[in-house]
Order: C-alpha cells, then structure tokens, then sequence
C-alpha cells in the first residue's frame, strides 16, 4: 500500500496470541491513522465502556499513513485506550522515532489486549514479533529500561515503556518513548502497567511508500516554504522551543500562576525559552523527518544536576509559574524526573500546585505530607514532591494520581484545576476565551493541543484574534479542534499547524496515499473523529454538565492583577453556540443530522 | 562541471533524519532509512548527531578489493563511484571500507553507497538545518573536508 | 565515435561498446542471463542474439560481447532473432522448469515445457555467474566440472572448496537460485563448507565469514588484521556508531 | 654421418644442405620400414629388427651399400607393415619377419617385379606433394629431411624473400586453412602481419579429432620436419617470435618425432635466436591437448594452450589480432603449415597448378569405411568424389552398392550417389550440404541406415560438447532424444520437421563451430534420405536393417539352403530345411539382423514387418 502499511498487528497478553491481520482500508481512508484510526479500531474492539485496568480494555497504538514519510514533521504516532484518569477516550500523541520505527516494521497499528499474568515487553522486528519477560526491567526508570531493552534487542530499536509510575498504575502515568517523548496526558501509561506490559521494542527495515513520488515531494517542497516563511515555525521554536511563550502568555497577562490563582509571574523569564536556550541548552533536537526543530537537549546543575530534554512550555509552566517557582535548574531537574519515572508533566506540576494551595488553605499539613512544608515558591519542595510521586513514597502516593483525587481526598475538588478531571495547561481561560472553551469541551479532558486556539489568539495565527472576545471563538474552537484532529490522525506534527492550514496538509496525505483528499475533506475528517470520540464519551456516562471548567475560572475567581485583571472566562456562555456550531443539540448530543453527513449514523458506539 | 564536497556539520544536525529519508526516497523510491546511503547517528546529551556518508576517500579501501569494477574512482565528480549492476554482492568492501561508510542492501544483494546523487544530492536539499552542505571543492572547503574525516580518523582508531 | 543503427535508431557510441550496451543506452530491452555487468562476459547463454549486418552480411551474434568496430546496424527483435531466442528459451525451460527466471522467459517467448524431452529438472542454467564471481574474486573455489550435458558447478572433487571464503557472491549472482547458503546460528552453510560467522560485538549481527575477513585483509584493506581475526570485531554499522559518538561538541 | 655444426649463416645452411646432398648417401639403397603407428600394429617392428639382423650378417663391404631404417607412414595401413625400397620406390605391403631375407636380396640384387606405386592402383592415381617424402626416409633424420630438399624453402623464405614477399606468395597460391574452415590463409597472415604488437604466435592445430582420420598425425610421425619448416617460414612472414604445436596426447609417436625434429632444428640453428644470422628470433614448444574433440576449436585450443578449460569463447575479434593470451595469433592445422615449404619452394604458380580455380593444390584424405582400400589419399582439389571411392579406393567392399559418402568429420555431411560427380572442394562440398572439414571420407554402402549414422554422429557430438552454450549442450542432446527414438520405433509425426528447425536455429545459435555445423549430418540425411527417416516415423521400417526390431528378415530365392541363418536365429523364426528355400516367420522375427551377415548367398534382406 502507498502511506499505510496494510497491516494490523494484534498481540494478546492473556494467551501470548499474536496476529498479523490486513488494515481496514475504508476505515484508513475515513480516519487516515493515529489518533482517528486507533480511536475507531478502540470502539469497534471494545463494544463495551470498560474498566481501564480490566482486562478487556485494550491499548492501541497507532501510525498514520505520514508516518515515517519525509512529510512534513510526519514522526508521529498514538497511543489510544480508555483514560483511567478521566474515563473519557484516551488518545495521546508523541514523536520521536519510535513512531516511523513502527512503521517501518511493517504496522498501521498495534493491537494490545488482555492482560499478562508477570512483566512482559512485546519486541517487534519486522515480521518477528514476540513477548518477552520483563521481570528485568520492571521497576527500572525509562531510560534504564530503554537502555537495557535496546541492548536485549538491537542497538537500533526504539522503545515506548513505562517507567515505575504505570507500573504503580498512577492516573499520572506516561508512555515515554525514545527516552525523551511521551504520548502524554490521561494516564495512559497506567493501562500499560495494569497489563504487565513494560515496553514495545521495534525495530524495522522496510520503507514507507507513496502513491505519486512527484506530487508528494512537490507537497512536501511548498509546505516547507510555508514553514520556513513563518516566524513561529522558522524562529520561534528551533531557536527557544515551545518554551518561547513562557513569556509571551506572561506579557499577555495569561500565564496561569499559583494554581491559576493569578494570571501573571513577575519572574517568569527565569524559566522561560530565551534563558534555557542561554544558559541551559546544548542544542536543539528533531523528531523524526522535523523540520522544526523545536527539540531541547538540555541540563540542570546545581543541588539539580542532570542532563536530559525539553522542557515543553507546558512542563515549565507547571513546574514553574503554576507553583510560583522561578528556579530553572529545579524546573528542569523536575521535568527529567517525570520523562524518566513515566509521569504527566503537566498533571504533576498543577497537582503539586494544588497540594500547595491546600497547603496554605490549611487543608493539609507537614503531618499530611510527610513534613514538607508545601509553600508556593519552594522550588526544593516542588522538585521533592515530584520525586516522592515519581516513586510512589510519602505524600506522593496522593500526588501521582492527580489534583482531582487530591481535592476529592481532602474534600476540596476546587483546588483541582481540572476539566474531566484533567489538569488544564498553561494558559489562562479567564484571559484567553478561546482556550477555555477548548478546555473545557476537549474529548479528553482540559488539554491545549486538542484545539490550540492560542495560535490565533494570541500568536496571531492565521489571523490575530481578540484573546478576550467570545462571539466568534465557538466557529474557531470547532475549526482547530477539527483540523487538530485530522493533522493527529495524519501523523503530522500539530505544530506545522502554525504555517499550515488544511490545504497543503491535504495535498500531502494525497500524494502519499492515493485517495484524493482535499482541505475541506481532511477537515471533515477531524470532525468525523472528533463526533466519533464525543460518542464514546456520552456513551461513557459524559455529558454538559462535564464540559465546563472550575469555578475558579467561570466566575469564582477573576484574575487578581496584571493585564487581565478582572476577567473570567465565559465558558458557560460559548458553549450553546459551540454545540449549535458543531450541530449538536442543546446537550451537546450530535444530531442525526450530523452524524449522518459525518457518515458515523452506523452504530459505532 | 565544478567540483564540489559534500560537507558536515555535525554541531547542526537535529537528528531528524530527512537527509536518510531523501536519500531513500531518491535511490530507492521508497522512504526507507535502513537502505539509505547516509545515516544519522544519534547521541544522547552532550554527543552532536553524526549524518555519515561516503567521504569519497582519494584512496579507497573499498576500492582497493573491489574485483569486478563495480566502484571506481570518477576523477571529474571526484566521487568512489558505483556501478550497481557491476556488484556481485561479495560485501568485501562494506567491510574494508574502515568507516562503514558502504553498506549491503539485502533486498537488492548488492552494496550500496553515497553517490551524490550525480552533483545533486538530495540529503543536502532537504536538510532543514544546513547541517548537511555541497560546496565548491576549493582549497578552503577541502581543508575543512579533510580535517572532519581526520577527525573521523582519529575517533576511528580508538575504536578499532 | 562509431555510428551503429539498431531497430533502425542511429547513435553513435565508442568503438567496442557492446552491441548490448549500445543497445541499452537507447532503452531497447535485450534479454539476458549469463551477463553480468560486473563479471567477464562469456556469451553463453545465447540469449542476447541480436542480427548483425556487416556491410550486408546478416549473422546472428551475442550482443553482450558484440563490439561495435565499424557502422554496422542490428536488428534486436526481427523474426529469425526471436526464433533463436524461443530455441534457447525452449531448451532451458525444458531442464529447468522451476526456475523462475526461466519461467518469466518461457511465458515472454511463449513456449512450454516438452514433457517428451523432461529429463531430470534443475534449477542450474549453467551460465558460470558463480564461476566467474568466485574467479573474479580471486578465490577460485568453484568451477564448471564435466563436459557437454553433463556439465555442472561444482568445488574441485565435489569436495569442500578449501580456497572458499563462504563470502556467497556465487548464491548472489545466480540468476535463478541454485546456489544456496544458510546462516545458521554463529555458521554459514555453503559448499558442504562450515564458516564461523564474526559477530559484531554490539548488535550482535553475524556479518561475514572469518576467512571473507582474511581474505579482505590479505587483499589489502588496512582495517582487518589477517592475525586477529577471531578477535571481538564491530559490523559496519556499529564501528560507525561507536567511533561517531566520540564527535562531541556543545559542552 | 656429418658432425652437426650450428648454422650461424644463410651461407653456412646453404654449405651445409649441399654436403647433405652430396654425400653420396643418396647412392646407399634404403629399406624403409614403416613404423608408423597403424604398422607398428602390424608388427612392423619385427620386420624392422629382423632386416637389421639380417643386415648385420652380412659381409660387411656388401653391407655398407644397404641402410635399413623405421620409415613414415605410406597412408595405406590396412595394408601393413608396408615396406620400401629406395631409390627404386619399390613397395611392399604386408611383410612379415620371415620376409627379411628376402627384402634384403632384393635391395641389394633387384627385385623384377618391381612393386612400384604406380602399380598400385591406390597410390597410382594419387598426386602426393605434401606426402611426397613419407616412407621414403627417416623422420627423426634431418639430415634425411633435408637431403629431400627439406629447409631449401628457409634458406629461400630467409635469403631472398621479405615477410611481405612470403605472406603474399601464401596469398597468392590460394592456399586454404586444411582443417576445415577453408579460410584463405594468406589472408589470415597478411592480417596477422600487419596487427601491431610486440609479440605475435603462430600455433600449429595438431589436435586431429574427427574419427577415422589420420592424416595430421601421419604428416606428424612421419615427416615433423615439414611441419616445422612452414612453422618457422610462417613465424617469419608475420614477425611472430613464438610457435606451438598443439598435439593431442594420444598421438606419443607425434609428440616424439616432432620434439626430435625441433630439437634437431634448434641444435643446427635453425630455431633459437639469431636464426641464421638474420636477426630472426623464433622457438617452438609443443602443447599437449587432452583430446577432447572441441580443443580441435581455435579459441578452445588456445585457452588450453593458456592453460584454462578447453571450451570455446565467442570471438567477434579475430584472433590475428588477438588470439593467443590476446596477442595477434595465426593458428593452421598441420596439413596447412606441412604445404608452405612447398609454396615458397616452387613458388605459388607451380601450387595453383594443380586443383581449382578456389581452392588449389592437394588435399589429404583419410578415406575410410565400406570401401576396398583404405587410407590417406593425397589428390588434387576437384578430384571427383567417384574417382576416390572407386578408382583410389577400390569400389565397395563385397561389391555391395554404394549409399552415401560422409566427408568432414562429425559435423560434416551425407552425400548420395548423386553427389559422387562432384570435385572435391571446399565450395562444392559445401554447397552439397556437406563439408571438407579436416578431410574425413567415410564410404557407406547400403546396410548403413542413414538414421542409425545422424543418430551416430550426433551422439558422438552430446559426447563431445563442451557443455558450454546452452544450445549444444541442450540442443545435441534433445536431438539426441529424438534419433534415438526414432531409430527405436518411438518416433512421432513431426519429429523430422522439429529436427531441421532445430538443425537450422542450432546452427544459427551455438557459439561455436562444434555447435554450429553439428547438426550436418542430420540436415544432410534429412536432405538427402528423408525416406528412410519416413520410413522409420511412419512404418518402423529400417531399410538397412539396422535399428533393432525395426525390420524383419527376408529370404529370396537365391537362398540356397544352407541353414545357416536357421542355426543364428536366436529366436527361431526361420524354419526350412536343408537345400531348401528357407522361410521367415516374421511374427516371430525381432529383427536383430544377426543372420543378415552370415548369409553365404546373401538371400536375407531385410523387409517390412506385418503390420500389427
């Protein structure tokens, strides 16, 4: 086949049964790969809504027909299951070099179901494939695992595992691959751990084909121009990383600062992009066939000393500002902790936060959390808290399962800076309204990259939009969440998204596989996804009531200072009209009318 | 035509492979990183990324036990030329070559190397980080050249 | 420069070009199966007969050792061309039936199998591809033993070639798959010869043959010592990864 | 004897030749016992000793005036030990031990019958030129070579002729290649001549493979010298400085003779360097083949001469320019170099004298088969095929009658009774559908089945094969298959039509001449015996009698009874009795035609079987 592979792998942990079976085509062609091909492939498999951890849920890991392509930043793949976290769909995207390693061994996608009854890892070369024990590597760090794994296997392998935390089952739990990457958010690395499976190893020698070598490397030429013209994806990020906007959201007033409590950290350069790439950044790394480059090969030193990558804006952010820390050496240090243990960055830093807030509450203790003093600000404490929930000991057993459980714990869910229980990132919904609204209508919980609006909002692209204005953002939510969902389930980078709109992303996955896509069809195709994992979701027992934001955010809180002091975020208000928009009834139920142009009337859920 | 070098920049390599992907892709017609004529060798930390590729060495080893005129040297691109249909699949030069710089392609039972894509080379086209450039073969770019491969030499004889 | 007409197309090439190079040059297909490029040519399979027409004497000739030393023209696919390459196809296709590169050719040309002339099948065309390359080589362990119809390839007594390198250029350049090896576990298989393969040290790869590997030292590649070749050695690919590694900058 | 000096000049030969000539040995009657390798079969070396001792009892005065010596071949075997008097060129066939005392006598005394050659109706009508000396002298004496002007044509080729002078006498007389191709020889040479290079060969094709022929190895054993002499004249003309003679092993009295004959040539410096003074530099080495009969194949001979298989290489560049280890070489077969001497002796007017227009001179044959006499036949090109079979040859063995003629070796043709009017040259042979080849003539009279003979020779080829090209090596063996079929009563429709296509794309594919001229006999019995062929496919009738089960015996009228053939029948189909005409049962006969021959009134002939 040109862009896909053709074949589906299906290993079964509870008998060791493994499967080659040829890929649904219709379905590849309706889905593409990825995020929208394995959420399919994770419906049709499990008919039921079912415990993560059971042994009926499946794990699924997905390519897309771009991935391993020299398309644009095409490294791409997905890890999709039920999130333990939110209960919601799990879908979470990485790159690397695992992604294209995958397909280069000849799969679209991995089937994983069951349970292994003691460690396992599934080693994949080429046509081989095997389980193999863990019982070695259960219990190492990821990239000790990682290391021992290539060693056991072959120095070119790339390894996807878990580290301790979803061996544990923390509902903070990553997938990290290629040391450095991790399909990130939902806790998705607790399913892998609940099924003893520690890590995929691949290794593959085949290629990736395209249908019309010409018109693709004519694709892949002007969307390069397109990226190389632009600032964000030509400057911006292979200069600073994703962590140029520590400073941008800080100046925009919506840098979520002591667990969104404030919207502005005086002494946020101190962790931002510009002084990491200074002082703290050996170089800046690709993902697979990247031509962005936003990658950090970085270190901290001090009591802090490591070396390691990133972090992401994100990461920093939660680390940082969110806990009013200005210790870049301690953010860092924090961060390599997560990518190493297998946990969410985001989810940790904003449920360290939020301990802290309880903290000063009163709510809880040195008593409580083991004699830390959980001040905001205490960069030690930050960096000791991610530590004991890296390893599960003391007041981190609490923390490694997130702000949400915190609250519930401590009968104060207010402090859990959640949507579906999901910590949101780093920007603020009271000072960008747009982003708020992608929180808090996001099929996997509050999560940016499911409809980055800040594009627009604040960065000015496609067109700079009013980060405050509300009537048009319902159309521009759908809009990103839509194309975000095709670029995911392409296998391209949601970043290219900066430089690229829906036409030239088209025209790749066109040439690459054959089937005519056109802009508005790739969009559809987003919406096709995005309909499909709000079924699941409603099926899941999620409703209105879910997509909304904390209190903090919709009127309880307004932002105290800064420029957007005295704002709130009007979620509430927005989302009739983005339900209208996306053609669903007033419950946020599609219509049939919908779901029949989307051609999902067949009872997928 | 002008002699030019294929130059490295290993301080500028991210890691992301394009260059094995076009050259893949050039030669063949697939995008296919194990079968491509350059590779990229990431390193953790403080190591830079190393694409490498033929250094079109003055005097090849390869060459050297090379029996049925499948590699040669073509003075006027100033290449290790390779006439694929020329190759019995012997391997002798991927393992002469002390850089590893010549491969076997399984598929195809035949060696398979860098050959600057006939005064094009691709991996340098769609390098995004000039880590990768093919310059005029002046006195200048030709130090430069060598002093890299006599870094490589010098790295190499610590292997063995 | 010689101008040669071939299916009525001029070009000119240099003297001795082979009529089958000149021929390819213009994308005019020629089928063939003892040539190989990289090896001596040796004209035996008749395949490539194209006619010739010297100065208006018409003969049919091996275009793959044909050089073109005066303006002549060819015919590649003219009837009494085809003719003789259909005989040839048939006589192959005949005794070896299960080769596939032969099959290709038969149905190409048309013909099948004459179950009256089946005598026993084999895979072997005896064209001397393995001949030439282990020659070429400079092993010589294999040649052609016997003459006429019973001609075959084989080791010196049909005993285990002691100049073999197990390098297997012999299996690669078969064009239909007779010769064989098998690398199994830490030894390759060839000519009822054994060879304990040299594993990369890192990847664990079983790479070549210890006497391939001496046999490259002793033609002169600096990097292989004939002395310690049952040293612990890297494959090309690891050497590469591990010496690249100590090209550090930044820090 | 004289002392053989080294020859350091032109002057220095011609002053050795003319006290050759003149020592008076010409006046001592020779008796030259053949002891070539057909007589020395016959016992010719008994009768040799037996003469010696003789010699030796008698008075040693009387003595002095009678040399008895081992002679060369007379070409007529058959006839051996053959012995001959000189000068009187009397000639005595079959001689015995016990005849010593008597041939004795008559070298010393006379003998009136005077057994001269032309008394002998095989040699009479032959013209020997090349044989001219064979039998008449020692072959390892060159002093006996030269006494019969041996080396007269190197001191002419040397003192008075320039390499072009000599290439274009060789051109001019027309002489063709003898081994069989008939290429013209002077054109090869001029070639050769004129390629640039620093080192040049010229090679002697000794590797006689055709069965039945014998004629190279006879010139071989039994006068080396000749061969040499138009090997140095040659080495000459084309500037080469090296020379081989390509020998089968089988041929050991050849290998001898010519080793002594160089030896002698180079002691008497004739070979070496400097060669009389005149700054030729030249040298022969013999190469020993291994007999297979492609070796015979220029560019066969030559990888085995490099010391390589012995299998042909597609030549599109004439080995005059490169040949040998890639050097401009000229290759001719023994016959060939045996006529320069001649040439440049008497010049090309006196060798176009005699033959055709396109091919002059002599030609040896090694006439063989069903005939009266056999053996070499020296005679002028454009003989008639008739006038060697029945006035050389003597007619059909038993009187029987004549069915076709097989020239040219194995890969040669069948020529019928129609066919014997033609003169023998290269040309006419080939357009008959025959060839010259080497000179093979095998007489066949008609209990040869035409079939059994292609199945014959092209079994004989599948033998000799090299194996090389897939079209002889698949392509005689198919043919193979299919005479052999047919000559077992399995033939089937079409199988004559598939045996002339593949003839015809045989011939148009192999790569070499083996392969090429293979099929001849075949495309010539299907041209001219397709009845036979039909008769085998369509009725299972062998008219000959000679494909077993394929005939059954018939017993005319002239039967006289004798119940002979009753007494032979291994099955018992024929009944009779005594003096009686005796009968058949064809039912029962298997057609294995052992009665045919022992028929004293040759009455059983072979018949059709009753049809089933």
């Amino acid at each position: 086949m040109n862009g896909w592979t053709g074949t589906v792998l299906r290993v079964n942990l509870s008998d060791g049964g493994i499967k080659r079976e040829p890929l649904d085509t219709v379905a590849a062609r309706d889905y593409l790969g990825c995020r929208g091909l394995g959420t399919y492939y994770y419906i049709k498999e499990v008919r039921e809504i079912v415990d993560p951890f059971s042994e009926a849920n499946k794990i699924i890991f997905a390519t897309g027909p771009l991935t391993g392509a020299m398309g644009t930043s095409t490294g791409r793949f997905q890890v999709v299951t039920r999130s333990p976290l939110t209960g919601t769909i799990g879908a979470a995207n990485s790159g690397g070099y695992f992604g294209p390693e995958l397909k280069y061994a000849g799969y679209d996608l991995i089937i994983l179901e069951g349970k292994s009854k003691k460690p396992v890892y599934l080693y994949i070369n080429n046509g081989d494939v095997e389980l193999r024990d863990a019982s070695a590597v259960w219990g190492l760090d990821t990239h000790s695992a990682t290391d021992a794994l290539t060693a056991e296997t072959d120095p070119d392998a790339k390894v996807t595992c878990i580290g301790p935390a979803g061996e544990r089952l923390a509902l903070l739990a990553n997938l990290i691959n290629d040391k450095h990457r991790a399909p990130g958010r939902g806790g998705l690395g607790a399913v892998m751990g609940s099924k003893k499976l520690k890590a995929v190893v691949a290794r593959g020698t085949r290629g990736v084909k395209v249908a019309d070598k010409d018109a693709f490397l004519k694709a892949v030429k002007e969307s390069r121009e397109l990226l190389s013209a632009n600032g964000v994806t030509s400057g911006g990020l292979p200069a600073y990383g994703t962590n140029v906007l520590v400073n941008i959201l800080n100046q925009t007033g919506a840098l979520p600062t002591r667990n969104f409590h404030e919207g502005y950290f005086p002494t946020a350069d101190k962790v931002g992009g510009e002084t990491l790439a200074a002082e703290r950044m050996f170089r800046n790394k690709g993902c697979a066939s990247c031509v962005i480059n936003c990658g950090r090969v970085s270190w901290s030193q001090g009591k802090y000393a490591a070396t390691g990558e990133g972090p992401e804006y994100e990461s920093a952010w939660a680390f940082g500002p969110d806990c009013c820390v200005d210790d870049l050496d301690a953010v860092n240090k924090a961060n390599f902790i997560c990518n190493e243990y297998g946990l969410d960055t985001i989810g940790m830093g904003s449920t360290i936060a939020a301990a802290m807030d309880l903290y000063e509450m009163g709510v809880i203790d040195k008593e409580t959390t083991g004699g830390a003093e959980l001040r905001f600000g205490d960069a030690d404490v930050m960096v000791s808290m991610v530590e004991a929930a890296a390893k599960g000991t003391g007041f981190g057993e609490i923390l490694q399962h997130g702000s949400y459980r915190l609250g519930e714990k401590f009968g104060h869910t207010e402090v859990s800076m959640t949507s579906k229980k999901q910590e949101m990132p780093a920007y603020d919904p009271r000072g960008i309204q747009g982003i708020g609204l992608n929180y808090a209508t996001s099929n996997r919980g509050a999560c940016h990259v499911r409809g980055y609006t800040i594009s627009p909002e604040v960065l000015g692209l496609p067109e700079k939009l009013d980060p405050e204005s509300t009537a048009e953002k319902p159309a521009w939510v759908k809009a990103f969440q839509d194309l975000t969902a095709a670029v995911d389930s392409a296998g391209m980078c949601l970043f290219t998204t900066f430089a690229l709109g829906a036409v030239p992303i088209a025209a790749q996955l066109a040439a690459a596989t054959g089937v005519p896509y056109t802009g508005d069809e790739i969009v559809k195709i987003g919406e096709r996804v995005w309909n499909m994992e709000r079924l699941y979701n409603i099926k899941a027992g999620f409703s209105k009531k879910d997509d909304a934001l904390p209190e903090r955010m919709t009127g309880g809180e307004p932002v105290p200072g800064g420029p957007m002091q005295g704002r709130i975020s009007h979620v509430p208000q927005m989302l009739d009209v983005y339900y209208e928009a996306r053609g669903w009834d007033a419950d946020g139920v599609p219509s049939q009318a919908k779901l029949k142009e989307l051609g999902l009337e067949e009872k997928l859920i | 035509m002008v002699k030019r070098v294929l130059m490295v920049y290993p301080e500028k390599c991210t890691g992301c492979g394009s260059c094995e992907l076009a050259c893949s892709f050039t030669h063949e017609g697939e995008f296919r990183p194990s079968v491509s004529r350059i590779g990229v060798f990431r390193f953790d930390e403080g190591g830079s990324n190393v694409p490498m590729t033929c250094f079109q060495c003055e005097e090849p080893a390869c060459l050297k036990v090379c029996k049925t005129g499948a590699l040669w040297r073509d003075e006027e691109k100033d290449i290790v030329a390779f006439n694929e249909s020329k190759c019995i699949g012997c391997r002798m030069c991927v393992m002469a070559c002390p850089f590893g710089n010549i491969s076997y392609n399984r598929t195809a039972k035949k060696a398979s190397k860098c050959d600057q894509c006939d005064g094009l080379p691709q991996c340098v086209e769609f390098c995004p980080n000039k880590a990768l450039d093919y310059l005029p073969a002046d006195t200048e770019n030709w130090n430069k050249k060598r002093a890299f491969t006599d870094k490589m030499r010098r790295a190499l004889a610590e292997v063995k | 420069m010689i101008g040669v007409t071939i299916d009525g197309r001029t070009i000119a090439v240099e003297e001795g070009t082979t009529l089958l190079d000149a021929a390819r040059s213009i994308g005019i297909k020629i089928p063939t199966l003892c040539h190989h490029d990289g090896l001596p040519p040796d004209g035996n399979c008749r395949l490539c007969a194209v006619e010739v027409d010297e100065r208006g004497r018409k003969k049919l000739v091996s275009s793959c050792m044909y050089p073109i030393k005066s303006e002549i023209s060819a015919d590649t696919k003219n009837e009494r061309v085809i003719a003789a390459r259909r005989f040839v196809v048939q006589l192959l296709i005949n005794r070896n039936p299960k080769a596939i590169a032969i099959g290709e050719l038969a149905k190409e040309y048309g013909v099948v199998r004459e179950e009256r002339f089946a005598l026993e099948a084999d895979l072997c065309v005896r064209c001397g591809r393995c001949v030439r390359a282990c020659e070429s080589n400079g092993t010589d362990a294999i040649g052609m033993a016997r003459a006429g119809f019973e001609r075959y390839v084989a080791a010196p007594y049909d005993e285990a070639p002691e100049s073999c390198v197990g390098c297997a250029s012999c299996a690669e350049v078969c064009p239909t798959g007779k010769i064989t090896y098998k690398d199994d576990g830490l030894i390759r298989k060839i000519w009822n010869r054994t060879f304990d393969l040299a594993v990369c040290r890192r990847c664990g790869s079983r790479y070549a043959t210890k006497e391939q590997l001496a046999h490259i030292g002793r033609l002169g590649a600096a990097n292989i010592a004939v002395e310690d070749i049952d040293e612990p050695r890297l494959c090309d690919k690891c050497r590469k990864a591990i010496y690249t590694a100590k090209f550090k900058t930044g820090s | 004897m004289m002392e053989t000096p080294k020859l350091l000049s032109l002057d220095a030969l011609r002053e050795y030749r003319r006290g050759v000539i003149s020592d008076g040995m010409d006046k001592v009657t020779g008796i030259w016992v053949c002891c070539g390798t057909g007589c020395l079969a016959w016992g010719s070396a008994g009768v040799l000793e037996a003469i010696k001792k003789h010699i030796g009892t008698i008075s040693a005065d009387i003595a002095v005036g009678v040399r008895c010596e081992a002679g060369g071949c007379h070409g007529q075997c058959e006839r051996g030990p053959i012995v001959e008097i000189t000068p009187h060129g009397w000639v005595y066939h079959k001689t015995r031990p016990q005849d010593a005392e008597k041939l004795v006598r008559f070298a010393l005394e006379g003998d009136p019958a005077s057994p001269t050659e032309d008394k002998n109706p095989f040699t009479a009508k032959q013209e020997k030129r090349v044989l001219s000396r064979m039998g008449k002298m020692s072959p390892t004496s060159i002093t006996d070579y030269i006494r019969n002007d041996g080396y007269e044509a190197l001191e002419k080729a040397l003192g008075e002729m320039s390499p072009e002078e000599i290439c274009r006498a060789v051109s001019s007389s027309g002489l063709r290649g003898r081994g069989g191709g008939g290429f013209k020889t002077g054109t090869k040479w001029e070639a050769c001549r004129r390629s640039k290079s620093g080192v040049k060969y010229v090679l002697v094709n000794g590797d006689e493979g055709d069965p039945g022929a014998f004629m190279d190895r006879s010139l071989m054993e039994g006068d080396p010298h000749s061969v040499i002499e138009g090997l140095i004249i040659g080495g000459y003309a084309m500037e080469a400085s090296d020379g081989y003679i390509y020998v089968r092993n089988e041929y050991p009295q050849a290998i001898k003779h010519l080793q002594k004959a160089i030896d002698d040539a180079r002691e008497l410096g004739l070979l070496g360097e400097n060669i009389l003074g005149t700054g030729f530099d030249f040298d022969i080495a013999i190469c020993r083949g291994g007999g297979a009969f492609v070796c015979g194949e220029s560019t066969a001979l030559m990888a085995s001469i490099e010391g390589r298989a012995g299998t042909p290489r597609v030549k599109y560049i004439r080995s005059t320019e490169r040949g040998l280890w890639d050097k401009p070489t000229v290759l001719n077969n023994v016959e060939t170099w045996a006529n320069v001497p001649l040439i440049v002796r008497n010049g090309a007017e006196w060798f176009r004298d005699i033959g055709t227009e396109g091919s002059p001179g002599t030609k040896i044959f090694a006439l063989v088969g069903k005939v009266e006499n056999t053996g070499l036949v020296e005679v002028p090109m454009g003989t008639t095929l008739r006038r060697v079979i029945y006035d050389i040859g003597g007619g059909i063995k038993k009187k029987r009658s004549f069915k076709a003629v097989q020239t040219g070796g194995p890969s040669g043709g069948c020529l019928p009774e129609s066919a014997l009017d033609i003169g023998i040259d290269f040309d006419s042979l080939t357009a008959a559908g025959s060839m010259m080849g080497s000179g093979g003539m095998i007489v066949m009279d008609d209990r040869t089945c035409m079939v059994d003979v292609a199945r014959y020779f092209i079994d004989f080829l599948v033998g000799e094969s090299c194996g090389k090209c897939v079209p002889c090596r698949e392509g005689v063996k198919k043919m193979s298959l299919i005479l052999n079929d047919i000559t077992a009563g399995r033939g089937v429709q079409g199988d004559v039509e598939t045996l002339g296509e593949m003839a015809r794309s045989l011939a148009d594919t192999a790569l070499c001449g083996l392969g090429q001229s293979a099929p001849n006999p075949v495309l010539s019995t299907i041209k001219y015996f397709r009845e036979e062929y039909d008769e085998h496919v369509r009725d299972g009738f062998c008219r000959a009698g000679v494909c077993r089960g394929m005939f059954a015996a018939g017993i005319s009228e002239s039967c006289v009874g004798c119940g002979v053939c009753r007494k032979s029948c291994p099955v018992s189909a024929i009944n009779g009795e005594v003096k009686r005409r005796h009968m058949v049962d064809k039912s029962r006969c298997i057609g294995c035609g052992s009665c045919f021959d022992l028929c004293p009134a040759r009455a059983i002939t072979p018949e059709r079987r009753p049809q089933k």
